[in-house]
This record gives structure tokens, sequence and C-alpha cells, in this order.
């Protein structure tokens, strides 16, 4: 070695030939593993939106390709969100359930992100928390883990309790607030209302336009 | 490098040189992801996993790399299976994926896995290099665990809570609530938890050494563990 | 003949750690009869528990050490940090709350890092916000002042309350607790309602909340001994309050409809307490004159920026925490012209 | 009133002690009694130890020197009565590390009995101020308010422009009274010294500075100050507060100037001097006398009657106790300069020196012991009171962590341990201790640093030395070779030759060593 010394180019190359050679290698490596894992990623992915939505519609409820049967609507004065989609449970052809995600409140510390399903009578389903960012210990027990008061809507709806009575307790209304947080609770509640108000306002109609093209205003 | 003592790299990997523990690499996932045991379990085997390939095509490499580009191929290499990590744990642990996010790709700047690449594979042989990645991997993902558990236990009162993410559906009853009054000291899992836990593990490893270097010293000679022959 | 010998000066001031310490407990009694006033008695058990909880420690860490426990006991600290802590939980917060953040305060912020003066954090707001980040629910649960609720919780109420959890009245906690006057003004600001509609509330006084204002004026009181006796500079808590004014001041300027008026922000909360009783901790705060102005503004403007856009209510003790981790730095670069020593010299 | 248009300025810190000059201001000054025995340290001040210039033995006379001055910063030691050698030997003196040193014994022999002294200066206005330095060098003249520093090296300005001499009549230390005693009752002696000073020095004023405590010693300078001509002289009376008497801060009280860090107040163009030391100025040019005595306050609760005594150099400090009707049963320490910054005897059987302006009895309420320290809490109490306006919490930190480098950036060396800091610490930290400590601590690494620096020049010296001998010495063979190469049958004797080249060998280390600045003697060392 030491007699011998390589031109530097000569040691350049090299090392660029077993960089290129192993960049190669790491590539396919990666192409593989996306190739073996990407139908089943594809599917995880749908079977964990299933899950979010089988946990406000449960399974027996509804025969139709749920995830399939969507439209995208955007109603941020209602919804708080620029774009909702929409899904659309149906039994045996007939409406069941509308799946509204994701419907937006404003917390204590920033937008709190929920899922809302409202049977076809007007009736809730049930409201699930997808994404929030309330304090720890006060407003974060809307979260079905840490408490089960976002549970308490199910079954709900316009007329019952009645339209004055979608409040928190401390405004006068039905629903119970936690202690040291009212902002939080009193958000979700009003979000919740202002979804039901935007299914009374669009109504059934909504099964009737054909499954998701292109994005429409339904205010 | 023949008469590589497996029984020391064991013995190093898991406890003398803890890569959490003592080294005080990895920290960053450490402290993120720590805050229930069954992330903390997944993290950790993720990142043994990692830690087992790359050791491996390292060790096999070995004395093909040129020593100008050593680094970039292992970084190339271990870029390359936590890749390949990422999307099998997105395929198989959907959820425990979601929770973990972006500690998963975060496993590439792990110094614990250059680290051993540098220092132990690429001087050592396959099954040595395999021995070692075991080693560390799990010394590491039992300080995870550890620390994910007391934080667990301590911050909602809970062990093994969202076991189903990593081990089906039917470890969804696996869950054990200690008290059910039990009020939670928040604290625990929040980001400060992390570091007064890991603290608290370090000083309670040290009291151990101490306690056993003290009891050695007194009953018989302890065999002075040898500098690691790198 | 033989005489013992000792270091100059062979003369001493009266000066001594214990004092200092004793003044300071001196200067918070107005304040905790203020608090008694208007919370009742679960002001004095929560002192009483934690002064107990503050006292066992040191003596369990000290025996641990192997020193003597009396002189560190003596010299008052760890029962003011206590007292401190006390002061500022609800009055009815469950026992084993208040002696769990009294033994981090002690045990972890305090004697952890070597005792009195080796801490680098407030060891009072260190227990505090252990206790306010691990239970905010029971933390943010404070009795309205009696002044509106036209009672004041007797001894065994609060024994009660804070013992078994039996809420002090037959309608339950929501009856006889409110939201502080912080939480308030964020919770009615969030639903859109201007601040003149907000104040017409009986339960606001003059600047603040009623009751809580006066709360705050009897810890003033308290503060200014300490100035008169020297015993803290009136550097770090008129910058503080300065600064809480005058960012408080900015705001309410442009829109005094949706922010509240710098006074408001005085008399709330902990900004009085916390300028003259806990940003002055000598241990934790910066030393050096300009330093003092730096890091008592500093806190002024966190709480500040936490109170209005930050996750809890009030904000005295985290701003306090932060600024104990800045104040070495603090120090470092305000250090004062030595004397004879040139303005221009270059270092 | 002069005093009275001119602005007193206010340095930073410093505190109000009580004065306790009560104790011994009363007391006019008294001769003490000649002691039989006398013992006179050969290092009476800052600098080299004088050299004895008699051997035991010999008869001395009042006056005689005794031991001279062995550099430019020393100072001569004079018999202060006649005598007779008895001893020149290791012996305890009053010195804060309590070490014994060299001292000169002199057994008095009752007559008292003056030496030859030099001539008076009467017209010192008309003589060269070398002339007058050198009559202050030779009466072994010194700071006497405590530095020690020979005032002949102080007042040599040569080159440089003074404009003010201050005097510093402050005595800002508690208990001290022997200034006041001598303002009041020698005031014209301390005038005329003033003015001597201030012709050694060139200044064109003389500022006096006095703290407000002393008003007798005021009216006293005043009257004198009164039936004088020229108006070069003036008094200032500045508020009571210790340390107005540090240099810095009294020439900052006076003037509103700073001396620089780290520096003289030269450097400012001012000389300050001490009253005691204008006084003895005074006694060597106006009557050639040396300075063989000096008034000492004797003071403290502990002591029966407190007073101020003019005592020789070399008294016992128990004889002054004595002739004070000696201690009270509640002696507890007993201490030699001020209560600030003196220190602590640990016997009365040690010689009262140049520097020694006062002795406290006190008892243990007086000055109690050192309590245990408590850990600093930052109190910020000594930023306060530091005259210096150094960081006094953070020195003591850096300098218990043994961070000698950060002291320093903290100002270490501009610390006048006037113990402000540890009066006032609530923890009771000895504070000054640790400063001194420091400071001790750098000067040695100092030392060890210029040692080996030294010995690695040394060392380089050497190498190079013996490489040019290695190398003449091969040029030498290299010639004789060449030489015998072309004189085989040899013109010269070879005996003669290797003498010769012996010579020349001798002749070149010789050479070398001059060439390289190396002499044999700075080898040894």
């Amino acid at each position: 070695m030491n007699e011998r010394a390589p031109s530097p180019w000569r040691t350049a190359l090299t090392a660029a030939a077993v960089l290129g050679f192993f960049a190669v290698l790491g590539s396919a490596l990666v192409g593989v593993a996306y190739q073996g894992t990407a139908e089943r990623i594809a599917q995880s992915e749908r079977e964990a939106l299933l899950r979010q939505l089988n946990a406000i519609l449960a399974r027996h409820e509804y025969d139709n390709d749920l995830l399939n049967d969507y439209l995208d609507v955007s109603a941020p004065k209602r919804l708080g969100a620029e774009t909702t989609r929409v899904y659309r449970a149906r039994r045996q052809g007939k409406p069941v359930a509308l799946i509204l995600s994701p419907v937006v409140a404003q917390g204590y510390s920033g937008a709190i992100d929920l899922i809302v399903g409202i049977r076809v009578d007007g009736t809730l389903a049930g409201v699930r928390v997808l994404s929030h960012k309330e304090t720890p210990g006060l407003g974060d027990r809307i979260d079905e883990r840490k408490s089960p008061w976002i549970l308490g809507f199910s079954g709900k709806s316009l007329d019952e309790p009645p339209l004055s009575r979608w409040r928190v307790k401390r405004d006068g209304g039905d629903f119970d607030q936690f202690t040291g947080a009212t902002i939080t609770p009193r958000a979700v509640v009003a979000a919740v209302k202002e979804a039901l108000l935007w299914y009374r306002a669009q109504g059934p109609k909504l099964f009737e336009v054909p499954p998701q093209v292109e994005k429409t205003r339904h205010e | 490098m023949s008469d590589i003592g497996y029984r020391k790299i064991i013995v190093d990997g898991l406890w003398h040189n803890n890569q959490a523990l003592v080294a005080l690499l990895g920290l960053c996932p450490l402290m993120a992801v720590t805050n229930s045991l069954v992330n903390g379990l997944g993290l950790g085997l993720a990142t043994t996993a990692v830690l087992l390939l790359s050791n491996l095509s390292v060790s096999t490499i070995r004395h093909w790399v040129r020593p100008e580009v050593r680094l970039p191929v292992f970084v190339l290499i271990i870029a390359s299976f936590v890749t390949a990590v990422e999307l099998v744990m997105h395929a198989w642990f959907h959820e425990l994926y979601k929770i973990l996010g972006i500690f998963i790709p975060l496993i590439v700047t792990n110094c614990t896995i250059i680290g051993r690449a540098e220092a132990f594979a690429s001087r050592n042989p396959v099954l040595a290099s395999a021995t070692d990645a075991l080693a560390i991997g799990f010394g590491f993902t039992a300080v995870l665990t550890l620390l994910g558990a007391s934080r667990e236990l301590i911050g909602q009162g809970t062990l093994l809570s969202g076991a189903h993410l990593l081990f089906g559906e039917a470890a969804r009853a696996w869950e054990v609530t200690v008290n059910p009054d039990y009020p939670g000291v928040l604290l625990a899992i929040l980001p400060p938890g992390a570091f007064m836990g890991l603290g608290t593990l370090i000083a309670l490893k040290n009291l151990i050494d101490r306690y056993f270097g003290q009891r050695g010293t007194e009953t018989a000679p302890a065999p002075t563990p040898q500098p690691e022959q790198a | 003949m033989e005489f013992p010998v000792a270091s100059s000066p062979h003369l001493r001031g009266g000066n001594d750690i214990q004092r200092v310490m004793g003044q300071v407990l001196l200067a918070l009694l107005p304040g905790v009869a203020a608090l008694w006033w208007y919370f009742g008695w679960g002001v004095i058990i929560n002192l009483g528990l934690a002064i107990f909880t503050a006292v066992f420690w040191e003596w369990v860490v000290m025996r641990l050490r192997g020193r003597d426990p009396r002189p560190v006991i003596g010299d008052l600290s760890g029962i003011l940090t206590a007292c401190l802590l006390a002061v500022a939980l609800p009055p009815t917060l469950p026992w084993w709350q208040t002696m769990m953040g009294t033994a981090f305060a002690i045990l972890v912020a305090k004697q952890l890092f070597g005792g009195l003066g080796y801490n680098p954090f407030n060891p009072a707001m260190a227990g505090y916000a252990l206790l306010l980040i691990s239970f905010p629910a029971d933390m943010t649960r404070w009795l309205e002042p009696s002044v509106i609720s036209g009672h004041s919780l007797g001894f065994t109420e609060a024994w009660n309350a804070i013992f078994s959890g039996i809420a002090p009245s037959s309608q339950g906690w929501d009856a006889v607790t409110g939201a502080t006057p912080l939480d308030h003004m964020r919770t009615e600001l969030s639903r859109e309602h201007l601040i003149s509609e907000i104040r017409q509330s009986p339960a606001w006084g003059d600047f603040g909340g009623r009751g809580w204002e006066w709360v705050a004026n009897w810890f003033l009181l308290g503060g200014l001994f300490l100035i008169w006796r020297k015993i803290i500079s009136w550097r770090i808590p008129v910058a503080m309050l300065a600064a809480l004014a005058l960012v408080a001041g900015i705001f309410w300027v442009i829109d005094p409809d949706i922010h509240p008026s710098p006074a408001f922000h005085l008399f709330s909360g902990a900004a009085i307490f916390g300028a003259f009783f806990i940003a002055t901790d000598p241990v934790t705060a910066s030393t050096t004159p300009r330093g003092q102005l730096i890091y008592g503004a500093l806190i002024g403007v966190l709480v500040y920026i936490i109170r209005t856009w930050g996750g809890y209510p009030d904000a005295v003790a985290f701003s306090v925490l932060l600024m104990n981790m800045a104040a070495p730095t603090i120090d470092h670069y305000t250090q004062p012209r030595v004397f004879g020593e040139r303005e221009t010299q270059d270092e | 009133m002069d005093e009275l248009r001119h602005p007193i300025w206010d340095f930073h810190g410093g505190l109000h002690v009580d004065d306790r000059k009560a104790l011994s201001n009363g007391s006019p000054i008294r001769q003490a009694a000649v002691p039989k025995r006398l013992q006179l340290p050969l290092q009476q001040h800052i600098g080299r130890h004088a050299e004895p210039v008699v051997e035991v033995g010999e008869r001395v006379l009042k006056g005689q020197l005794i031991a001279r001055a062995s550099d430019y910063v020393s100072a001569n030691i004079h018999a202060p009565t006649s005598g007779v050698v008895t001893e020149i030997a290791e012996l305890p003196i009053a010195h804060p590390s309590g070490l014994p040193a060299m001292s000169i014994v002199i057994e008095a022999d009752g007559e008292d009995r003056w030496a030859e002294l030099p001539e008076p200066i009467a017209d010192y206005r008309d003589t060269d101020p070398a002339d007058l330095r050198e009559r202050l060098r030779w009466a072994g003249i010194v700071g006497l308010g405590g530095a020690v520093f020979p005032t002949s090296v102080k007042t040599n300005v040569t080159g440089r422009k003074v404009d003010t001499l201050i005097i510093n009549a402050a005595e800002c230390e508690p208990y001290i009274t022997c200034d006041d005693r001598l303002m009041r009752e020698q005031p014209a002696q301390v005038i005329a010294g003033a003015e001597i000073l201030c012709h050694i020095v060139g200044a064109s004023q003389i500022l006096i500075g006095i703290e407000d405590n002393k008003p007798e010693a005021i009216a006293a300078l005043r009257e004198t100050l009164s039936t004088r001509g020229p108006d070069n002289i003036q008094l200032r009376v500045v508020p009571t507060k210790y340390p107005s008497g540090g240099e810095k801060q009294l020439i900052y009280l006076l003037t509103g100037v700073e001396v620089p860090s780290q520096g003289l107040p030269l450097d400012v163009g001012m000389v300050c001097q001490n009253v005691a030391t204008a006084a003895a100025v005074a006694d060597a040019v106006l009557q050639g006398r040396p300075l063989i005595s000096r008034i000492v306050t004797v003071t403290g609760q502990a002591v029966a009657q407190p007073g101020n005594l003019e005592a020789l150099i070399g008294t016992p400090v128990s004889d002054l106790i004595d002739q004070c009707g000696g201690y009270r049963p509640s002696i507890h320490k007993l201490i030699m300069g001020g209560p600030m910054m003196g220190f602590g005897l640990p016997s009365d059987n040690v010689p009262v020196t140049k520097g020694s302006n006062c002795l406290i009895a006190a008892t243990a309420e007086e000055s109690p012991d050192p309590v245990k320290a408590s850990p600093c809490i930052r109190c910020g109490e000594c930023v306060k009171v530091c005259p210096a306006q150094l960081l006094p919490q953070q020195l003591y930190w850096y300098a218990r962590a043994r961070d000698f480098d950060k002291t320093q950036d903290h100002h270490l060396f501009d610390c006048i341990e006037c113990g402000c800091c540890a009066y006032v610490c609530p923890a009771h930290i000895p504070l000054v201790h640790y400063y001194r400590f420091a400071k001790t601590e750098i000067w040695a690494s100092e030392r060890e640093r210029e040692k080996a620096e030294h010995a690695r020049r040394r060392h380089e010296f050497r190498e190079a030395r013996l490489k040019r001998l290695e190398e003449e010495r091969k040029a030498r063979l290299r010639k004789k070779k060449e030489a015998l190469a072309k004189k085989p049958e040899g013109g010269k004797d070879p005996k003669k030759a290797a003498i010769e080249a012996a010579m020349q060998r001798v002749a070149a280390k010789k050479a070398a060593q001059a060439s390289a600045g190396v002499s044999p003697e700075n080898e040894k060392h």
C-alpha cells in the first residue's frame, strides 16, 4: 500500500462508485419495502377511518360502502372548517345518517376537530374529538379517553333538549361544564349545535346528490 | 477479534454501556414517546430492528467500504432501513405509527445507531455485531419501557393501556387499572415528567452500581470490568 | 496572654438569614389575613399543612445527609417556601395535594440541588407548577370571595372540604366556587363580550375582582414593608409591575373593549404577590442592579403573554420559573462598572 | 469656608458603623514608658526586609540606624532608645500569619541617650525634593495609616505631573482615635508635614479630607490654617461613612475623580498621605529625627482606661495594655488595627511596629466569634455596600470554586478588603477571607509561572550553549585534522597544542556564556 500511492482521481472515483452503489442499494430496499406495503398501508388507512366512523355509527346500522359515498362540502360559518367531508350511511338504499368530519370548534387554546354523526331524523348518532390542544387536565376532558362527557351527545337533537338549552349549565343550558374549564365544553356544544342547524337547513336532500365529484357549496 | 466475549457484549449493551442511562444517547425520542409503556416498547422495538439491520449490514460490508465514504454509506444504510421500518409500521401497526409519528423517521438521527455502526459493527464480525445490536437495542428498549411504564403508572394510574396497538385486539383487555379513583399526576405524562423520570432512572442505576461495587470489594475482589476492546 | 483569632472584619452587622426570612414571613401577614377574611379557614389549614410538610422533609433530608437539621429548619427558609406556596393554593385544595406540592418544593426544587442558596428555581413556584400542571381542575377551583357569596368558610367546613372532599354547601362545589377574575375575564372575552359588559357583573370591584383586589392591596402593603426594611430591592417588583402595566396599557389603548386595563392586570391574579414575594427571591433572581430591572421587566412581559395567549389563566409561576433560568445569563451581561473602570474600556 | 464651596462626591456603598471613638478620643496623648526590652522586626513595611547593621552585644544610641533598607522598596530601622543589642533572632511578631520574624532586640539602658542626628532642614523650600526624599528614606518613614508603604518611594513622582496632595485625615475605621488626637494636639506639625510633602511631590494644592465626626480636630486644623499665609491648603469635611479613608474613596469624595481600576492616584495626578505620616515627615525634615515612635490608640471595652499613647516602636503590646490599666475580666479578643481591616493577635507578647495604629481589647459582645457560615442566598447586601462596586457574592462563588480566572474577570484585585461585605452578610460568610485566599493563590501561581518561565529560558540557553560548544568542538577537530593532514610531521609540540586547545575551549565557553547573558550566579537559582 505504502509504496504505490493511488492517484487522487482514482481514490475519488472509487469512493464515488462505492457511495453510488450503496445509494442504489438503499433505494432498491426502500422501493421493495414500498411495493410490499403500499396495499397494506392503504388498507390500514381505510380500516382506521372506518373504525372512526363506526365508533359513531355501528357497522350493522348501514350496508353501503361508506368510505366511497361522501361529499366534500364547504360551510365554514356553520361547520368551522374550510372543507368538511360528509359520509352518507344508507341501509338498503334508504338514508340512515351523515357523518361530518371535521367540524371545528374554537377551544381555549386553538381549534378542536370533531367528528359528528347525525341521523336522518336529526338526532345525534355520536360526537368524537379527532384532535385538540386544550390544557391537559382541564379542557382535555372532551376526549373520550379522559372522560365520558362527549358520549352524552348521542341521541340529542335540536328538539331534545330545546334549542335554547343547547348551552352549558353555567349559561343556563343542559350540558355539564368541567370544573375549572368552561370555554372548552361551551365551544364543543356550540359547534355541535351549529352542525345540527346546518343539517336542518340542508336536510335530506344531501342524500340525493350523486357521490362526490366536485366540491359543492351548501350554506 | 476472535475471542470476543459475547457475555461481555451483552452485559455492556444491557447495563454498563446502556445507551440511554450511561451514554445518554437517543434522548429526544426517549423523552418524547415514553408517556406510556406501549409507546415506549413500540419505539424501542422499532429502534432495535433498525439497529440490528444496520449493524448486520455494516459488519458485512466493513472490509469493502473505504474510510473516506464510510460515514455517508452508513447513513445511507440506516436511512434506508428506517424508511423500510416506517413503512412496515405504517402498514401493520397503523395506530401506533400515528401515535409515534415523527419519532419513527427520526430514528435515523438517533446517535445510538450510527454510534454502534461506527464503534462496533465496522470493526467486528457479523455475529458479534448482531449480538451487540440486540443487547444495545434491548437495553434501550428496556429503559424506554420502564420509563413509559412508570410515567403511565404515575400519570394516569394504568399499565399497558393501548396494548392492542402493538399486540392486536386481543390485548385490549391487558390494560391494568391500579386504582380507579387515582386522580393521576399529569406532570408525569407531560414532558417535564420525562426529564424527572429519566433522571431518577439514571440515579437508580448509579445507586445499584455503587451498591454492588461496594459489596463486591468487601467480599471478594470482583473481576474488574475490562475497558472495551474496540 | 493568649487570644482567639479570626479573619477580619471583627465587627458584625446584625443581619442574618433567619432575620431576613422572618421579616418576609411577617410581611406576608396582611395578605394572609386578607385571604382568610375573604376565603375562610382553608387558607390557614393549608398554611399549617404546608409548614408541617416542609419541616418534616427538611428534617428527613438533613438526617439522611448526616447533618444537624436544626439550623436548616431554623433559618426559616423552608417555612417561608411552604408559606409562599400555601398562600398561592386554592383554600379547599385536597390535603394531599398541598403536601405533595410542598414536598416537591422542598425535596426536588430545593434539597436535591443542594439546599438553600443552590436551587436554580424558586421552590415555591416549582411546587405550584407541579400542582397546577398535574391537577389543573383542583388548582383552578377557587371559592368565591365572601363579599360575593356572603359566606366565609368556617373551620369545620374548610377541614371537611380539605380532608374529605366534602363540598362546603349542600348544592355542591359549583355553588360556592367561581372562576377567578382572570379566568372569568378570559372566558367572557372568548364569548366575544366586551369588557364594559363583563364589568357590569357585581363580581367586579374597582380594578379587579371584588375581594381579590383587596387581597392584592394587602400583599402590596407587605411588599412595601419589605422595601422599607431593605429586605428586597425596589427594582424587581417595580420593573415587573411597570412592564406588565406597559404591555397591558399598549393593548388597552389599541382596543379597550377587548383588552383589560393595566390596573386589572396589576390587581388580578398573583401579580402583586408575585412581584414582591416571588420574583424577589434572592437565590433565584438576578442580583446586579441593571440585571434586576431586566429580570423583573421580562417577568412582567411574560405574565402578560402567558395570561393572554397561554393555556392557564395565571402566569406568574411560569414566568418566574422561566426567568429563573435566564437569571445567570442576565447577571453575566449586566455586571456593574467597577469603581475606577473606564467606561470606554473594551472587554 | 472653603469646604462649603466645594461639592463632596459620595462614593458607592460603604457602611454607617457605630464608630465607638468616644471610648478613647477624650484622652490626650500620653508618653508611654520606655520598656526594658524592645523588639524591632526587620520588616515593618511593604517591600524587602531591612538588613541589620549592628551585632549582638553592640551598644546603640537612640535614633541610631540599626537596620538598613536593603532595596529600593524597603525602609531603615532606628534604635528607639539607647541600650544594648541582646539578640537578633526569629521572634513572634504582630502579623496575621502568626509566624515569627527576624527581629533585633534591644535591652534599654534607661538613659535614653540620643545619637548624633542629621541637621534639620529648615529651608526645605529651597532644597531639592530628591534630597528631602533622601531624608525621609533615612528616617525610615512609611505610611502610618496602616499601609506601611515607604514614603520616600511613594513621593517619588519623577516624570509625573502631580497637582494635588491629598492628606488623609478621615480615620474612618471605628475605635481608632490616634490621628484625631494628633490633629487636635499638634495641628501645626501636621500642616508643616503636609507642606513639606507638597513641596516634594510638586503639587499645587493640598486637600485635607476629614470625617465630620471629629469636630475638635477640624477646629484645631482650621485655627492653624487661618494663621497661615498661602491659600493652597483646603480642609474638606466629608460625611462619616466607612471606608471614606480608603485612598481611592477619599480621592473620589474630595475631587470626584476615580482612580483607575488597578491604578494609582499618581495616574490622575495625585498623591495621598496620612496625617500621621505628614507629622513624621515634619519631624524628620525640620528636626532631623528618625521614625522611632508612633501614637497608638489602646481601646476597647475590655481595657480599663482606653487612651492614646505615644509608644516607642518595639514596645511590647502587653506593656501598653498595662499602662492603660490592664485588661478587664471580660477580655475576649485582642485586635491590632481597626476592627474592620485589622487582624487578631494570638498573643500580646508582640511588639508595636510602625503600622500599629490601634489595639482593641474587645469583649465577646463587641467582637463576637464567627458563627458557622450559612449558604449564600445571593441577597445582594454585599453588592450594595461594596465601595469598589464589585459583585462580592460572585467573587465568593468563584473563589470557593477555585475558578481564579473568573475571580480576576470579576476584578478581584480591585477589592480593598474593607470588610463591608462580610459585615453585612446575613449568611455570616467570611467573604474577605475568601478574597485573600484567592489573591494568595493567584500570586502563588503567578510566581510558579514566572519560575517555570525562567527555568524554561535557562534550559533553552543551556541547550543552545551546549550545541554551540559541540559545533565548535567539531569545527576544531576538523581544523586539527586538516592541519595534521597538511603537516603530517607536526611543526608544533603536541603537548603545547593540547594546552592551547584547552585554553581555546575555556575562552569559547566564556564567550558563549557572555553572549547568552547567563552568569553562573543566575544558574544557581
